[in-house]
């Protein structure tokens, strides 16, 4: 294949190069189209000392959370944390730094990360915490703060289907910041369902374009529920 | 009497407008949905990247793929669209979505809402509030009038950390229907059976009581 | 039909409201994907002063290029302008303002009136006529100006197929600016040649979220080629 | 001799990978698709919103609604992919396309570049030519090293107004292949049977000649 054919051949292989003290950017929302394997094998390697931009945090032993287990998290820069009892006690002992980022400023630094914008304005945070020490402009009477882009070393993301050169198709809400965190990262690693060839998907109907993936590779998912709700049939 | 949680979401569900593009908190807004008037349609906006969220799933069609902000499985109605949480708060922060509804620790005269943190407690975060509440211009805000110990949740001035400045104008309490303007709370409706009396007592914030103010009726 | 149903029946209808001195942000590039019919109904209203927000401004007797026939544009907002006559000549006498934006910050700013960021940092155009009068800022060592968000009373936009309730899906190129003009609209006004009902359209290949849309009509297009370029078959 | 145009094109591909994403200008560096080494595959962006561009189409292919940058009917390759304007720019100023080639009128010696006005003439815009320069690490200007008056293009500092500051360090003109760096124009090529004092003479701006000047070779 060509110079475009981002398929690697085993996790280790597609996360390698991952140090102590890099930055990850994480795909996935709660532990809807998370990066499982690709999550296992940052454990496997046993690196330390990361940080780690995701909307959550996973929950006791899957999906980030796993992370936490051998202390492998220094920080996470997340809207909502907390959902499970090891990420709370290494929080209550000093042993872990979070960043509580508004979820919408968080999916736009992601996507101003990957677009070569370095900072934008938003009301989001105005006059709150969030707000504090950062500058405030007024437009047309209102206030906004400058919230600056992030980028990993690493961007990690699930996709649906892919083709060989990367293009990316994402499943239902399993896309959520995905995109985002596929543009954002130095090397950006995807695992997908399925692989076909070039030419198979609609150019039209791509959500991540290959030129942002580096690295791909093909998964089996466990895809945990969170929040089982169901109605009668 | 104080309003029931259906309650509240009745008097909420008042707010509706045909067409209306809602985005539905967690817990008693999410009830809203129940209670849409006849002949209307409302479509409803999940803020992870869903735009006409359908009812729970039945068990057949469970698809961890497809979760509400929730987090919770749900399905999609027939004119739904799917996209990434950027576009999803582009749309929430643009000003696109026509109401937004959700719950509050407290409010104040200036329109500040806290809702998302109570120190001292573990800081969860404030997951999509924040750009909820800063880029609607149409808010509601429910919750209960006091907490159990009957301190007010309509104050001066906020005692929590933000989630939002001067943003709150639409308070739906289980005593009473408020609004805020000019730094002021306006009294609007009573619960039924409810006293303005009462609704005075609890309410800790500057509130203009009209001469008249209308009960709700369910 | 419900609520959500944006369909009009008239292009009369589709412009309603239209006045003097409004701002419009228009989709297309070159005469790909412009909103022909849209365009002519502006011709028809005879209204004046109006501020175009459009990479372009159409060619001669086709396009936004009609627009210039009665004088009706006060300024134009675009990258690459003057494929005819009438623009140079009323631009020379001074009939005509121009403010030339870079592509992509153009496109930026669409998205940005649309997403409710009132204004980003960005590159392009530091050190050149484009950053002269804005504000600078540093970031990693490399300068960025601030560029502000656009918005329109009116957007107007092609689209390949919609639903009922405003959903879109764009064909090939002709995608290039619909997608943002139609965020950034007071009230957004799109043309289709397809028209079908809710839920025909995969929710995860909808390109604009109804959302966006106010009116929606079916129209039928000439799809001029601007520079027909074949090879051998 | 002074290169042709496809030999222009043709030493600008030697700079070319296997993987590259590229955005190629109008005139000659669109040339440049036609001289990419064998075995090698990259793959063509076109700023209105296509990665993956083909060649022409033909006669019965043509399609209104596919069209690139230069507005000319084009085609695409399997593995293509299409988007907005602010998807291709994102692409574009995020430093994802990995080389850019384009036109100029003249570069200097801090890597300014002037490339799309010229004041008393009309000025038809920058397109995307300004979000170009200033998004790509890896930029390479195709020009005449001279005017035909033999006014050199290769200057102090640029005399029309810019496109991009500081944003070029590699040039290639029909005479020399020259890099910038450290405020001055570095000789590293020159065209066959070109002498290296013609080049001296018709570079104004500060040039940097190595002992040996290796002869480019087709």
């Amino acid at each position: 294949m060509s110079g475009f054919d981002k398929v690697v051949s085993s996790y280790e292989e597609a996360m390698e190069g991952l140090q102590d003290d890099m930055t990850i950017i994480a795909g996935g929302f709660g532990l809807c189209g998370i990066p499982e394997n690709l999550i296992n094998e940052i454990k496997r390697r046993g690196v330390h000392g990361l940080t780690i931009v995701s909307n959550n945090c996973g929950v006791d032993g899957f999906g980030l959370g796993v992370l936490l287990e051998d202390k492998q998290v220094k920080k996470m820069i997340s809207s909502y944390v907390g959902e499970n009892k090891l990420f709370e006690q290494q929080l209550l002992a000093g042993e872990l730094e979070v960043e509580l980022t508004p979820q919408g400023t968080l999916a736009e630094k992601m996507r101003a990360g990957g677009a070569g914008i370095p900072a934008f304005y938003t009301a989001t945070g105005y006059g709150t915490l969030v707000g504090e020490g950062k500058e405030v402009k007024e437009f047309n009477g209102r206030n906004y703060i400058l919230e600056e882009a992030v980028t990993g070393d690493f961007a990690i993301v699930k996709a649906w289907k892919a083709d060989r050169y990367g293009n990316l198709v994402y499943r239902h809400t399993a896309q959520n910041f995905n995109p985002m965190a596929a543009t954002a990262g130095k090397i950006t690693v995807v695992e997908v369902e399925e692989i076909v060839e070039p030419g198979e998907l609609d150019p039209t109907q791509i959500h991540t374009p290959g030129i942002y993936v580096d690295r791909l590779i093909k998964g089996t998912f466990e895809k945990r529920i969170e929040q089982r709700t169901v109605r009668e049939a | 009497m104080s309003l029931t949680r259906e309650q509240l979401a009745m008097r909420v569900a008042r707010e509706l407008e045909d067409g209306f593009y809602v985005n539905l908190g967690i817990g008693i807004p999410t009830l809203v949905a129940n209670y849409v008037p006849k002949g209307m349609d409302v479509m409803l906006q999940s803020e992870n990247g869903l735009l006409g969220m359908g009812p729970f799933p039945t068990e057949a069609e469970v698809d961890a793929d497809l979760i509400n902000a929730g987090k919770q499985t749900v399905t999609t109605i027939p004119g739904s669209s799917i996209f990434s949480s950027a576009e999803s708060f582009a749309m929430i922060r643009g000003g696109h979505v026509d109401l937004t509804v959700l719950g509050a620790f407290e409010v104040d005269v200036m329109g500040n809402i806290a809702s998302y943190m109570i120190p001292g407690k573990l800081i969860k975060g404030m997951g999509g509030a924040m750009d909820l509440v800063a880029g609607a211009d149409n808010i509601i805000v429910t919750m209960t009038h006091a907490s159990k110990n009957g301190d007010s949740k309509l104050l001066p001035q906020c005692t929590l950390p933000l989630t939002g400045a001067g943003c709150i104008n639409k308070v739906v309490t289980d005593l009473a229907y408020v609004e805020i303007a000019d730094g002021k709370f306006w009294l609007k409706e009573r619960a039924p059976g409810v006293s303005v009396d009462e609704i005075v007592k609890l309410t800790a914030g500057e509130l203009v009581v009209p001469e008249v103010v209308p009960e709700m009726e369910f």
